[in-house]
Protein backbone atom coordinates (compact mmCIF):
# COMPACT_ATOMS: atom_id res chain seq x y z
CA UNK A 1 0.00 0.00 0.00
CA UNK A 2 1.77 3.10 -1.28
CA UNK A 3 -0.11 6.70 -0.43
CA UNK A 4 1.09 10.28 -1.97
CA UNK A 5 -0.65 13.48 -1.92
CA UNK A 6 -2.60 14.12 -5.26
CA UNK A 7 -0.91 17.21 -6.33
CA UNK A 8 -3.48 19.41 -4.20
CA UNK A 9 -3.33 19.74 -0.45
CA UNK A 10 -6.86 18.38 0.02
CA UNK A 11 -6.43 15.30 -2.49
CA UNK A 12 -4.39 11.71 -1.62
CA UNK A 13 -3.47 8.66 -3.65
CA UNK A 14 -3.49 5.58 -2.59
CA UNK A 15 -2.08 2.93 -5.06
CA UNK A 16 -3.45 -1.01 -4.47
CA UNK A 17 -1.03 -3.16 -5.72
CA UNK A 18 -1.45 -7.73 -5.23
CA UNK A 19 -4.51 -9.41 -4.48
CA UNK A 20 -6.96 -7.78 -1.84
CA UNK A 21 -9.23 -10.28 0.15
CA UNK A 22 -10.25 -10.86 3.87
CA UNK A 23 -6.87 -11.86 4.93
CA UNK A 24 -5.02 -8.87 3.47
CA UNK A 25 -7.38 -6.20 4.11
CA UNK A 26 -6.10 -4.69 7.12
CA UNK A 27 -3.17 -2.28 4.95
CA UNK A 28 -5.84 -0.50 3.12
CA UNK A 29 -8.70 -0.70 5.75
CA UNK A 30 -5.77 1.95 8.08
CA UNK A 31 -5.28 3.70 5.01
CA UNK A 32 -8.63 4.60 4.43
CA UNK A 33 -8.89 5.40 7.72
CA UNK A 34 -5.11 7.43 7.71
CA UNK A 35 -6.84 9.67 4.89
CA UNK A 36 -10.51 10.35 5.92
CA UNK A 37 -9.83 13.74 6.24
CA UNK A 38 -8.76 14.06 2.53
CA UNK A 39 -11.57 16.17 0.75
CA UNK A 40 -10.82 13.70 -2.31
CA UNK A 41 -9.31 10.11 -1.90
CA UNK A 42 -8.21 8.92 -5.42
CA UNK A 43 -7.90 4.90 -5.24
CA UNK A 44 -5.63 3.90 -8.12
CA UNK A 45 -6.37 0.19 -8.83
CA UNK A 46 -3.75 -0.12 -11.68
CA UNK A 47 -1.45 -2.76 -9.55
CA UNK A 48 -4.34 -4.65 -8.12
CA UNK A 49 -4.52 -8.16 -9.52
CA UNK A 50 -7.69 -9.37 -7.71
CA UNK A 51 -10.51 -7.42 -5.71
CA UNK A 52 -13.66 -9.31 -3.83
CA UNK A 53 -16.07 -7.88 -2.14
CA UNK A 54 -13.87 -7.56 1.04
CA UNK A 55 -12.13 -4.43 -0.80
CA UNK A 56 -15.24 -3.63 -2.74
CA UNK A 57 -17.22 -3.40 1.04
CA UNK A 58 -14.10 -1.07 2.02
CA UNK A 59 -14.56 1.17 -0.89
CA UNK A 60 -17.83 1.43 -0.34
CA UNK A 61 -18.02 2.29 3.09
CA UNK A 62 -14.97 5.21 2.74
CA UNK A 63 -17.30 6.24 -0.03
CA UNK A 64 -19.89 7.34 2.24
CA UNK A 65 -17.62 8.37 5.23
CA UNK A 66 -15.96 10.81 2.42
CA UNK A 67 -19.46 12.26 1.25
CA UNK A 68 -21.14 12.65 4.55
CA UNK A 69 -18.18 14.96 4.87
CA UNK A 70 -18.52 16.82 1.13
CA UNK A 71 -15.96 15.16 -0.01
CA UNK A 72 -15.14 11.77 -2.34
CA UNK A 73 -13.57 8.71 -3.13
CA UNK A 74 -12.66 7.86 -7.03
CA UNK A 75 -11.49 4.96 -9.11
CA UNK A 76 -8.69 4.33 -11.13
CA UNK A 77 -6.71 1.97 -13.23
CA UNK A 78 -9.60 -0.88 -12.92
CA UNK A 79 -8.37 -4.02 -14.99
CA UNK A 80 -9.87 -7.45 -15.70
CA UNK A 81 -10.75 -9.56 -13.09
CA UNK A 82 -11.07 -6.55 -10.86
CA UNK A 83 -13.20 -4.41 -13.16
CA UNK A 84 -15.35 -7.35 -13.28
CA UNK A 85 -16.71 -7.26 -9.87
CA UNK A 86 -17.29 -3.42 -9.77
CA UNK A 87 -19.39 -4.15 -12.99
CA UNK A 88 -21.67 -7.12 -11.53
CA UNK A 89 -22.04 -5.11 -8.45
CA UNK A 90 -23.00 -2.05 -10.02
CA UNK A 91 -20.45 -0.29 -7.98
CA UNK A 92 -18.71 1.17 -11.40
CA UNK A 93 -21.87 3.51 -11.45
CA UNK A 94 -21.51 4.32 -7.91
CA UNK A 95 -17.71 5.26 -8.03
CA UNK A 96 -16.27 8.17 -10.86
CA UNK A 97 -13.96 5.94 -12.18
CA UNK A 98 -10.91 7.39 -14.54
CA UNK A 99 -8.52 5.10 -17.45
CA UNK A 100 -5.56 5.79 -14.90
CA UNK A 101 -4.03 7.89 -12.14
CA UNK A 102 -2.88 10.80 -14.16
CA UNK A 103 -6.67 11.64 -16.13
CA UNK A 104 -7.86 10.91 -12.54
CA UNK A 105 -5.63 14.15 -11.04
CA UNK A 106 -6.32 16.10 -14.62
CA UNK A 107 -9.64 15.86 -13.68
CA UNK A 108 -9.46 17.30 -10.66
CA UNK A 109 -7.44 20.19 -11.21
CA UNK A 110 -9.41 21.39 -14.37
CA UNK A 111 -12.95 20.41 -14.93
CA UNK A 112 -13.69 20.71 -11.73
CA UNK A 113 -12.90 21.75 -8.12
CA UNK A 114 -11.68 19.63 -5.16
CA UNK A 115 -14.32 18.88 -2.77
CA UNK A 116 -16.98 19.08 -5.26
CA UNK A 117 -19.95 16.65 -4.41
CA UNK A 118 -20.41 13.38 -6.41
CA UNK A 119 -24.40 13.27 -6.82
CA UNK B 1 -34.27 -52.60 -4.83
CA UNK B 2 -30.61 -53.45 -4.22
CA UNK B 3 -28.37 -55.42 -6.80
CA UNK B 4 -27.51 -52.02 -8.74
CA UNK B 5 -24.31 -50.52 -7.35
CA UNK B 6 -24.45 -46.77 -6.83
CA UNK B 7 -22.85 -44.88 -9.80
CA UNK B 8 -19.33 -43.43 -8.62
CA UNK B 9 -18.91 -40.59 -6.85
CA UNK B 10 -17.78 -37.41 -9.49
CA UNK B 11 -14.83 -38.34 -11.71
CA UNK B 12 -12.87 -36.03 -9.57
CA UNK B 13 -12.35 -34.60 -5.89
CA UNK B 14 -10.26 -32.76 -4.22
CA UNK B 15 -10.52 -31.79 -0.13
CA UNK B 16 -8.72 -29.67 2.13
CA UNK B 17 -8.54 -28.99 5.21
CA UNK B 18 -9.26 -25.36 6.32
CA UNK B 19 -7.09 -23.92 8.96
CA UNK B 20 -7.06 -20.67 11.23
CA UNK B 21 -4.10 -18.86 9.29
CA UNK B 22 -4.46 -16.01 7.75
CA UNK B 23 -3.20 -16.22 4.05
CA UNK B 24 -6.44 -18.92 3.57
CA UNK B 25 -8.59 -17.32 1.18
CA UNK B 26 -5.86 -16.68 -1.27
CA UNK B 27 -4.72 -20.28 -0.82
CA UNK B 28 -8.21 -21.36 -1.42
CA UNK B 29 -8.15 -19.50 -4.97
CA UNK B 30 -4.85 -21.09 -5.69
CA UNK B 31 -5.74 -24.30 -5.13
CA UNK B 32 -8.69 -23.76 -7.57
CA UNK B 33 -6.83 -22.30 -9.78
CA UNK B 34 -4.89 -25.19 -10.04
CA UNK B 35 -7.27 -27.71 -9.96
CA UNK B 36 -8.95 -25.83 -12.88
CA UNK B 37 -5.87 -25.85 -15.10
CA UNK B 38 -5.22 -28.89 -13.99
CA UNK B 39 -8.55 -30.13 -15.54
CA UNK B 40 -9.53 -28.67 -17.58
CA UNK B 41 -6.25 -27.50 -19.44
CA UNK B 42 -6.16 -23.60 -21.79
CA UNK B 43 -10.34 -23.27 -20.77
CA UNK B 44 -8.94 -23.53 -17.21
CA UNK B 45 -6.46 -21.06 -16.98
CA UNK B 46 -7.36 -17.28 -15.80
CA UNK B 47 -8.58 -14.56 -17.81
CA UNK B 48 -11.09 -17.24 -19.00
CA UNK B 49 -14.07 -15.57 -17.28
CA UNK B 50 -15.27 -18.75 -16.08
CA UNK B 51 -12.03 -19.29 -14.39
CA UNK B 52 -11.92 -15.90 -13.23
CA UNK B 53 -15.41 -15.88 -11.80
CA UNK B 54 -14.49 -19.30 -10.16
CA UNK B 55 -11.77 -17.50 -8.03
CA UNK B 56 -13.85 -14.89 -7.31
CA UNK B 57 -16.62 -17.01 -5.84
CA UNK B 58 -14.50 -19.13 -4.28
CA UNK B 59 -13.22 -16.13 -2.15
CA UNK B 60 -16.78 -14.53 -1.28
CA UNK B 61 -17.62 -18.57 0.17
CA UNK B 62 -14.46 -18.63 1.86
CA UNK B 63 -14.54 -15.23 3.31
CA UNK B 64 -18.48 -15.82 4.60
CA UNK B 65 -17.21 -18.86 6.00
CA UNK B 66 -14.72 -17.07 7.86
CA UNK B 67 -16.65 -14.24 8.54
CA UNK B 68 -20.27 -15.40 9.48
CA UNK B 69 -20.08 -19.40 9.54
CA UNK B 70 -18.23 -20.49 13.32
CA UNK B 71 -15.33 -22.42 12.02
CA UNK B 72 -14.43 -23.05 8.65
CA UNK B 73 -12.98 -26.41 7.60
CA UNK B 74 -12.97 -27.87 4.00
CA UNK B 75 -12.61 -26.70 1.02
CA UNK B 76 -13.99 -29.16 -1.21
CA UNK B 77 -13.40 -29.40 -5.98
CA UNK B 78 -15.07 -31.57 -7.75
CA UNK B 79 -15.21 -31.95 -11.38
CA UNK B 80 -17.81 -33.01 -13.88
CA UNK B 81 -18.13 -32.88 -17.27
CA UNK B 82 -17.57 -29.30 -18.18
CA UNK B 83 -18.02 -28.34 -14.91
CA UNK B 84 -16.50 -27.12 -11.12
CA UNK B 85 -18.58 -27.97 -8.25
CA UNK B 86 -17.03 -26.04 -5.53
CA UNK B 87 -18.29 -26.60 -1.65
CA UNK B 88 -17.44 -25.07 1.18
CA UNK B 89 -17.85 -26.41 5.01
CA UNK B 90 -18.19 -24.32 8.36
CA UNK B 91 -19.52 -25.51 11.74
CA UNK B 92 -22.18 -22.41 11.36
CA UNK B 93 -26.15 -24.10 11.54
CA UNK B 94 -26.87 -20.19 10.11
CA UNK B 95 -26.88 -20.54 6.52
CA UNK B 96 -26.55 -18.37 3.75
CA UNK B 97 -29.31 -15.31 3.71
CA UNK B 98 -29.21 -13.02 0.62
CA UNK B 99 -30.29 -9.92 2.07
CA UNK B 100 -32.84 -8.04 0.24
CA UNK B 101 -33.17 -6.25 -2.62
CA UNK B 102 -29.46 -5.55 -3.84
CA UNK B 103 -28.10 -1.84 -4.03
CA UNK B 104 -25.02 -0.82 -5.53
CA UNK B 105 -23.91 1.33 -3.16
CA UNK B 106 -24.37 -0.46 -0.11
CA UNK B 107 -20.97 -1.78 1.49
CA UNK B 108 -22.67 -5.12 2.34
CA UNK B 109 -24.70 -8.03 0.70
CA UNK B 110 -22.17 -8.37 -2.58
CA UNK B 111 -20.83 -11.96 -1.55
CA UNK B 112 -24.42 -13.39 -2.44
CA UNK B 113 -25.12 -11.38 -5.16
CA UNK B 114 -21.92 -12.48 -6.67
CA UNK B 115 -22.89 -16.23 -5.96
CA UNK B 116 -26.14 -15.38 -7.81
CA UNK B 117 -25.29 -13.54 -10.47
CA UNK B 118 -22.24 -15.60 -11.68
CA UNK B 119 -22.66 -18.50 -10.74
CA UNK B 120 -24.79 -21.47 -12.20
CA UNK B 121 -26.05 -22.67 -9.36
CA UNK B 122 -25.72 -22.23 -6.11
CA UNK B 123 -26.95 -23.63 -2.98
CA UNK B 124 -25.94 -25.16 0.61
CA UNK B 125 -26.52 -28.25 2.59
CA UNK B 126 -26.55 -29.87 5.97
CA UNK B 127 -23.09 -30.97 7.09
CA UNK B 128 -22.52 -32.36 10.72
CA UNK B 129 -24.10 -29.82 13.13
CA UNK B 130 -23.07 -26.91 9.97
CA UNK B 131 -23.53 -26.99 6.57
CA UNK B 132 -21.91 -26.47 3.40
CA UNK B 133 -22.06 -23.53 0.82
CA UNK B 134 -21.58 -24.41 -2.95
CA UNK B 135 -21.76 -22.92 -6.09
CA UNK B 136 -21.07 -24.59 -9.70
CA UNK B 137 -19.81 -22.93 -13.12
CA UNK B 138 -19.58 -23.88 -16.23
CA UNK B 139 -16.36 -24.10 -17.20
CA UNK B 140 -16.34 -25.44 -20.45
CA UNK B 141 -19.52 -24.59 -22.06
CA UNK B 142 -21.76 -27.70 -23.69
CA UNK B 143 -19.33 -30.57 -22.91
CA UNK B 144 -21.15 -33.50 -23.42
CA UNK B 145 -20.06 -36.65 -21.64
CA UNK B 146 -18.23 -38.01 -24.99
CA UNK B 147 -16.06 -34.49 -25.45
CA UNK B 148 -12.98 -34.00 -24.38
CA UNK B 149 -11.91 -31.20 -22.65
CA UNK B 150 -8.45 -30.98 -24.27
CA UNK B 151 -8.85 -29.04 -27.27
CA UNK B 152 -10.17 -25.84 -26.35
CA UNK B 153 -8.45 -22.51 -26.42
CA UNK C 1 -4.06 -24.62 6.34
CA UNK C 2 -3.96 -28.88 6.03
CA UNK C 3 -2.98 -30.34 9.35
CA UNK C 4 -6.15 -30.11 11.25
CA UNK C 5 -8.00 -33.37 10.28
CA UNK C 6 -11.72 -32.90 8.41
CA UNK C 7 -14.54 -33.64 11.01
CA UNK C 8 -16.39 -36.74 10.03
CA UNK C 9 -19.08 -37.39 8.16
CA UNK C 10 -22.43 -37.10 10.21
CA UNK C 11 -22.45 -39.68 12.85
CA UNK C 12 -24.85 -42.16 10.64
CA UNK C 13 -25.44 -42.73 7.33
CA UNK C 14 -27.53 -45.47 5.07
CA UNK C 15 -26.64 -45.30 1.27
CA UNK C 16 -29.60 -47.60 -0.57
CA UNK C 17 -29.44 -48.13 -4.11
CA UNK C 18 -32.72 -47.66 -5.84
CA UNK C 19 -33.79 -49.98 -8.53
CA UNK C 20 -36.50 -50.06 -11.52
CA UNK C 21 -38.79 -52.36 -9.44
CA UNK C 22 -42.28 -50.79 -8.61
CA UNK C 23 -42.43 -50.39 -4.91
CA UNK C 24 -39.95 -48.44 -4.41
CA UNK C 25 -41.47 -45.47 -3.03
CA UNK C 26 -42.96 -47.89 0.07
CA UNK C 27 -39.77 -49.63 0.42
CA UNK C 28 -38.23 -46.20 0.61
CA UNK C 29 -40.80 -45.18 3.18
CA UNK C 30 -39.91 -48.39 5.40
CA UNK C 31 -36.11 -47.94 4.94
CA UNK C 32 -36.99 -44.40 6.30
CA UNK C 33 -39.54 -45.39 8.87
CA UNK C 34 -37.01 -47.79 10.34
CA UNK C 35 -33.99 -45.90 10.32
CA UNK C 36 -35.94 -43.22 12.35
CA UNK C 37 -36.98 -45.94 14.70
CA UNK C 38 -33.55 -47.16 15.33
CA UNK C 39 -32.00 -43.91 15.45
CA UNK C 40 -34.74 -41.60 17.63
CA UNK C 41 -36.39 -44.02 19.69
CA UNK C 42 -39.84 -43.71 20.29
CA UNK C 43 -39.48 -40.00 19.21
CA UNK C 44 -38.93 -41.89 15.99
CA UNK C 45 -42.09 -43.99 15.51
CA UNK C 46 -45.53 -42.89 13.67
CA UNK C 47 -47.97 -40.92 15.11
CA UNK C 48 -45.24 -38.68 15.59
CA UNK C 49 -45.73 -35.29 13.06
CA UNK C 50 -41.89 -35.03 12.43
CA UNK C 51 -42.05 -39.07 11.33
CA UNK C 52 -45.28 -38.71 9.88
CA UNK C 53 -43.96 -35.83 7.82
CA UNK C 54 -40.69 -37.63 6.82
CA UNK C 55 -42.18 -40.22 5.31
CA UNK C 56 -44.45 -38.44 3.32
CA UNK C 57 -41.67 -36.31 1.69
CA UNK C 58 -39.67 -39.33 1.22
CA UNK C 59 -42.09 -40.61 -0.64
CA UNK C 60 -42.24 -37.01 -2.65
CA UNK C 61 -38.96 -36.66 -3.48
CA UNK C 62 -38.41 -40.68 -4.90
CA UNK C 63 -41.92 -40.38 -6.74
CA UNK C 64 -40.38 -36.59 -8.01
CA UNK C 65 -37.20 -38.54 -9.15
CA UNK C 66 -38.95 -41.67 -11.08
CA UNK C 67 -41.75 -39.64 -12.73
CA UNK C 68 -39.04 -36.39 -13.26
CA UNK C 69 -35.69 -37.01 -12.70
CA UNK C 70 -34.12 -39.85 -15.34
CA UNK C 71 -32.89 -42.91 -13.56
CA UNK C 72 -33.17 -42.28 -9.88
CA UNK C 73 -30.35 -43.61 -8.12
CA UNK C 74 -30.09 -43.46 -4.45
CA UNK C 75 -31.36 -42.81 -1.13
CA UNK C 76 -29.40 -41.50 1.44
CA UNK C 77 -29.88 -41.19 5.12
CA UNK C 78 -28.42 -39.17 7.52
CA UNK C 79 -28.75 -38.58 11.36
CA UNK C 80 -27.40 -35.47 12.82
CA UNK C 81 -27.96 -34.08 16.40
CA UNK C 82 -31.80 -34.21 16.37
CA UNK C 83 -32.12 -34.48 12.79
CA UNK C 84 -33.00 -36.44 9.84
CA UNK C 85 -31.59 -35.50 6.70
CA UNK C 86 -32.25 -37.22 4.02
CA UNK C 87 -31.38 -37.20 -0.15
CA UNK C 88 -32.63 -39.11 -2.98
CA UNK C 89 -29.94 -39.03 -6.10
CA UNK C 90 -31.02 -38.91 -10.04
CA UNK C 91 -29.10 -38.68 -12.99
CA UNK C 92 -31.53 -35.84 -14.84
CA UNK C 93 -29.84 -32.53 -14.82
CA UNK C 94 -32.92 -30.87 -14.54
CA UNK C 95 -33.37 -29.20 -11.17
CA UNK C 96 -36.81 -29.12 -8.97
CA UNK C 97 -38.83 -26.22 -9.51
CA UNK C 98 -41.93 -25.12 -7.66
CA UNK C 99 -44.81 -24.37 -9.89
CA UNK C 100 -45.84 -20.68 -9.35
CA UNK C 101 -48.07 -19.93 -6.81
CA UNK C 102 -49.71 -22.95 -5.15
CA UNK C 103 -53.25 -23.51 -5.90
CA UNK C 104 -54.87 -26.16 -3.54
CA UNK C 105 -57.27 -27.30 -6.46
CA UNK C 106 -54.65 -27.99 -9.08
CA UNK C 107 -53.46 -31.03 -9.66
CA UNK C 108 -50.06 -30.42 -9.75
CA UNK C 109 -47.02 -28.89 -7.72
CA UNK C 110 -48.44 -30.15 -3.94
CA UNK C 111 -44.78 -32.27 -3.86
CA UNK C 112 -42.57 -29.36 -3.56
CA UNK C 113 -45.54 -27.54 -1.69
CA UNK C 114 -45.34 -30.04 0.92
CA UNK C 115 -41.72 -29.86 0.98
CA UNK C 116 -41.31 -26.18 1.52
CA UNK C 117 -43.96 -26.49 4.29
CA UNK C 118 -43.22 -29.74 6.20
CA UNK C 119 -39.38 -29.69 5.85
CA UNK C 120 -37.19 -27.54 8.07
CA UNK C 121 -34.94 -27.39 5.15
CA UNK C 122 -34.89 -28.10 1.52
CA UNK C 123 -32.37 -27.75 -1.37
CA UNK C 124 -30.48 -30.06 -4.29
CA UNK C 125 -26.63 -29.97 -5.12
CA UNK C 126 -25.34 -31.34 -8.60
CA UNK C 127 -23.93 -34.98 -8.35
CA UNK C 128 -22.28 -36.74 -11.46
CA UNK C 129 -24.47 -35.37 -14.64
CA UNK C 130 -27.61 -35.50 -12.35
CA UNK C 131 -28.42 -34.32 -8.75
CA UNK C 132 -29.53 -34.80 -5.39
CA UNK C 133 -32.88 -33.37 -3.99
CA UNK C 134 -32.73 -33.61 -0.16
CA UNK C 135 -34.77 -32.51 3.03
CA UNK C 136 -33.93 -32.07 6.74
CA UNK C 137 -36.71 -32.29 9.49
CA UNK C 138 -36.44 -32.36 13.38
CA UNK C 139 -37.16 -35.03 15.03
CA UNK C 140 -36.59 -34.19 18.64
CA UNK C 141 -36.92 -30.50 18.91
CA UNK C 142 -33.62 -28.57 20.87
CA UNK C 143 -31.46 -31.54 20.95
CA UNK C 144 -28.51 -30.42 21.67
CA UNK C 145 -25.37 -31.85 21.31
CA UNK C 146 -25.13 -33.11 24.44
CA UNK C 147 -29.02 -34.71 25.16
CA UNK C 148 -29.27 -38.23 24.61
CA UNK C 149 -31.98 -39.13 21.99
CA UNK C 150 -33.47 -42.18 23.83
CA UNK C 151 -35.62 -40.54 26.51
CA UNK C 152 -38.42 -38.87 24.88
CA UNK C 153 -41.87 -40.27 24.30
CA UNK D 1 -59.86 -51.11 -4.18
CA UNK D 2 -63.43 -51.96 -3.69
CA UNK D 3 -66.11 -49.94 -5.93
CA UNK D 4 -70.00 -50.01 -4.91
CA UNK D 5 -72.76 -48.45 -6.05
CA UNK D 6 -73.50 -45.30 -3.07
CA UNK D 7 -77.41 -46.29 -2.61
CA UNK D 8 -78.65 -43.89 -5.51
CA UNK D 9 -78.30 -45.19 -9.23
CA UNK D 10 -76.23 -42.09 -9.44
CA UNK D 11 -74.26 -42.30 -6.61
CA UNK D 12 -70.91 -43.90 -6.66
CA UNK D 13 -68.54 -45.46 -3.25
CA UNK D 14 -65.25 -46.56 -4.14
CA UNK D 15 -63.18 -47.79 -0.18
CA UNK D 16 -59.22 -46.57 -0.49
CA UNK D 17 -57.34 -48.83 1.41
CA UNK D 18 -53.36 -49.29 2.00
CA UNK D 19 -50.68 -47.25 0.92
CA UNK D 20 -51.64 -45.29 -2.15
CA UNK D 21 -48.74 -43.69 -3.85
CA UNK D 22 -47.28 -43.85 -7.54
CA UNK D 23 -46.56 -47.40 -7.44
CA UNK D 24 -49.95 -48.14 -6.14
CA UNK D 25 -52.07 -45.62 -8.06
CA UNK D 26 -52.86 -47.84 -11.15
CA UNK D 27 -56.35 -49.51 -9.34
CA UNK D 28 -57.80 -46.24 -8.12
CA UNK D 29 -56.43 -44.84 -11.52
CA UNK D 30 -58.90 -47.28 -13.40
CA UNK D 31 -61.70 -47.41 -10.82
CA UNK D 32 -62.41 -43.41 -10.89
CA UNK D 33 -62.11 -43.63 -15.01
CA UNK D 34 -64.69 -46.31 -14.32
CA UNK D 35 -67.03 -44.47 -12.39
CA UNK D 36 -66.73 -41.25 -14.06
CA UNK D 37 -70.35 -41.48 -15.26
CA UNK D 38 -71.45 -41.54 -11.66
CA UNK D 39 -73.17 -38.12 -10.77
CA UNK D 40 -71.73 -38.32 -7.35
CA UNK D 41 -68.23 -40.15 -6.35
CA UNK D 42 -67.65 -40.94 -2.73
CA UNK D 43 -64.31 -42.17 -2.18
CA UNK D 44 -63.55 -43.33 1.80
CA UNK D 45 -60.52 -43.04 2.77
CA UNK D 46 -61.09 -44.99 6.27
CA UNK D 47 -58.89 -47.77 5.52
CA UNK D 48 -56.05 -45.38 4.02
CA UNK D 49 -52.80 -45.23 5.41
CA UNK D 50 -50.41 -43.16 3.57
CA UNK D 51 -51.27 -40.52 0.78
CA UNK D 52 -48.78 -38.59 -1.03
CA UNK D 53 -49.20 -35.82 -3.42
CA UNK D 54 -49.96 -38.89 -6.36
CA UNK D 55 -53.19 -39.30 -4.58
CA UNK D 56 -54.06 -36.17 -3.83
CA UNK D 57 -53.88 -35.50 -7.56
CA UNK D 58 -55.44 -38.40 -8.99
CA UNK D 59 -58.67 -37.14 -6.85
CA UNK D 60 -57.84 -33.58 -7.78
CA UNK D 61 -58.08 -34.68 -11.09
CA UNK D 62 -60.95 -36.39 -10.94
CA UNK D 63 -63.11 -33.53 -8.99
CA UNK D 64 -62.11 -31.36 -12.17
CA UNK D 65 -63.42 -34.13 -14.34
CA UNK D 66 -66.66 -34.65 -12.45
CA UNK D 67 -67.04 -30.77 -11.69
CA UNK D 68 -67.08 -30.08 -15.58
CA UNK D 69 -70.56 -32.33 -16.01
CA UNK D 70 -72.06 -31.03 -12.97
CA UNK D 71 -71.13 -33.74 -10.68
CA UNK D 72 -68.60 -34.19 -7.50
CA UNK D 73 -66.34 -36.10 -5.76
CA UNK D 74 -66.59 -35.98 -2.02
CA UNK D 75 -64.58 -37.58 0.29
CA UNK D 76 -64.71 -39.33 3.52
CA UNK D 77 -62.76 -41.15 6.50
CA UNK D 78 -59.73 -38.84 6.47
CA UNK D 79 -57.62 -40.35 9.11
CA UNK D 80 -53.90 -39.17 10.02
CA UNK D 81 -51.60 -39.01 8.41
CA UNK D 82 -53.98 -38.87 5.31
CA UNK D 83 -55.69 -35.97 6.55
CA UNK D 84 -52.78 -33.88 6.97
CA UNK D 85 -51.65 -34.23 3.39
CA UNK D 86 -55.05 -32.57 2.80
CA UNK D 87 -55.15 -29.96 5.19
CA UNK D 88 -51.31 -28.99 4.12
CA UNK D 89 -52.60 -28.71 0.32
CA UNK D 90 -55.71 -27.13 1.63
CA UNK D 91 -57.19 -29.86 -0.19
CA UNK D 92 -59.62 -30.07 2.76
CA UNK D 93 -61.41 -26.92 1.95
CA UNK D 94 -61.60 -27.76 -1.75
CA UNK D 95 -63.19 -31.28 -1.26
CA UNK D 96 -66.70 -32.23 0.82
CA UNK D 97 -65.23 -34.10 3.44
CA UNK D 98 -67.44 -36.44 5.93
CA UNK D 99 -66.75 -38.15 8.85
CA UNK D 100 -67.43 -41.02 7.49
CA UNK D 101 -68.71 -42.85 4.60
CA UNK D 102 -72.22 -43.24 6.26
CA UNK D 103 -72.31 -39.57 7.07
CA UNK D 104 -71.29 -38.46 3.01
CA UNK D 105 -74.87 -41.16 2.14
CA UNK D 106 -77.25 -39.54 4.48
CA UNK D 107 -75.90 -36.22 3.28
CA UNK D 108 -76.78 -37.29 -0.46
CA UNK D 109 -79.89 -38.37 0.44
CA UNK D 110 -80.88 -35.60 2.46
CA UNK D 111 -79.89 -32.29 2.88
CA UNK D 112 -79.18 -31.87 -0.92
CA UNK D 113 -80.26 -33.89 -4.21
CA UNK D 114 -77.79 -35.28 -6.39
CA UNK D 115 -75.77 -33.67 -8.84
CA UNK D 116 -75.40 -30.60 -6.85
CA UNK D 117 -72.57 -28.21 -8.15
CA UNK D 118 -69.97 -27.47 -5.26
CA UNK D 119 -68.98 -24.26 -5.55
N1 LIG E 1 -21.14 -19.31 5.61
C1 LIG E 1 -22.12 -18.60 6.18
N2 LIG E 1 -22.59 -18.93 7.41
C2 LIG E 1 -23.60 -18.24 7.98
N3 LIG E 1 -24.21 -17.19 7.42
C3 LIG E 1 -23.79 -16.80 6.19
C4 LIG E 1 -22.74 -17.48 5.51
N4 LIG E 1 -22.56 -16.87 4.31
C5 LIG E 1 -23.45 -15.87 4.27
N5 LIG E 1 -24.18 -15.81 5.40
C6 LIG E 1 -25.28 -14.87 5.72
O1 LIG E 1 -25.71 -14.29 4.52
C7 LIG E 1 -25.60 -12.87 4.58
C8 LIG E 1 -25.28 -12.28 3.24
O2 LIG E 1 -23.95 -12.58 2.84
P1 LIG E 1 -23.20 -11.69 1.76
O3 LIG E 1 -24.11 -11.46 0.60
O4 LIG E 1 -21.88 -12.30 1.48
O5 LIG E 1 -23.06 -10.27 2.43
P2 LIG E 1 -22.28 -9.75 3.70
O6 LIG E 1 -21.19 -10.75 4.02
O7 LIG E 1 -21.76 -8.44 3.23
O8 LIG E 1 -23.31 -9.64 4.80
C9 LIG E 1 -24.56 -12.61 5.65
O9 LIG E 1 -24.75 -11.35 6.24
C10 LIG E 1 -24.82 -13.75 6.62
O10 LIG E 1 -25.90 -13.43 7.46
N1 LIG F 1 -36.17 -34.99 -9.20
C1 LIG F 1 -36.56 -34.06 -10.10
N2 LIG F 1 -35.92 -33.95 -11.29
C2 LIG F 1 -36.27 -33.03 -12.20
N3 LIG F 1 -37.28 -32.16 -12.02
C3 LIG F 1 -37.96 -32.21 -10.87
C4 LIG F 1 -37.65 -33.16 -9.85
N4 LIG F 1 -38.49 -32.95 -8.81
C5 LIG F 1 -39.30 -31.94 -9.18
N5 LIG F 1 -38.99 -31.49 -10.42
C6 LIG F 1 -39.63 -30.39 -11.17
O1 LIG F 1 -40.33 -29.61 -10.24
C7 LIG F 1 -41.70 -29.51 -10.62
C8 LIG F 1 -42.59 -29.42 -9.40
O2 LIG F 1 -42.64 -30.64 -8.70
P1 LIG F 1 -43.85 -30.96 -7.75
O3 LIG F 1 -44.11 -29.79 -6.87
O4 LIG F 1 -43.57 -32.25 -7.07
O5 LIG F 1 -45.12 -31.06 -8.70
P2 LIG F 1 -45.50 -32.04 -9.86
O6 LIG F 1 -44.71 -33.30 -9.70
O7 LIG F 1 -46.96 -32.23 -9.63
O8 LIG F 1 -45.19 -31.28 -11.13
C9 LIG F 1 -41.94 -30.72 -11.49
O9 LIG F 1 -42.99 -30.50 -12.39
C10 LIG F 1 -40.61 -30.87 -12.19
O10 LIG F 1 -40.53 -29.98 -13.28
Amino acid sequence: MESRPGGRSDTAVLLLKGELDHDTAAPLRSALRRNAEATRLVVDCAGLRFCDSTGLNLLLRARLRHLARGGSVDLSGLRSPVARVFEVTGALLIFRVYEDVEAALDDGMTTSGPGRRIP
Amino acid sequence: MTGRPVPPAPSRTRRYALGETAGAVRECRDLTRQALREWFGPAGTPGHVAVDDALLLVSELVTNAYTHGGVPYELCLDRTDGRLWVQVSDTSPERPRPHGRHRAGRPSGHGLYLLERLSAAWGWLPRGEGKAVWFEVVVIPGLGDDDRPTVEG
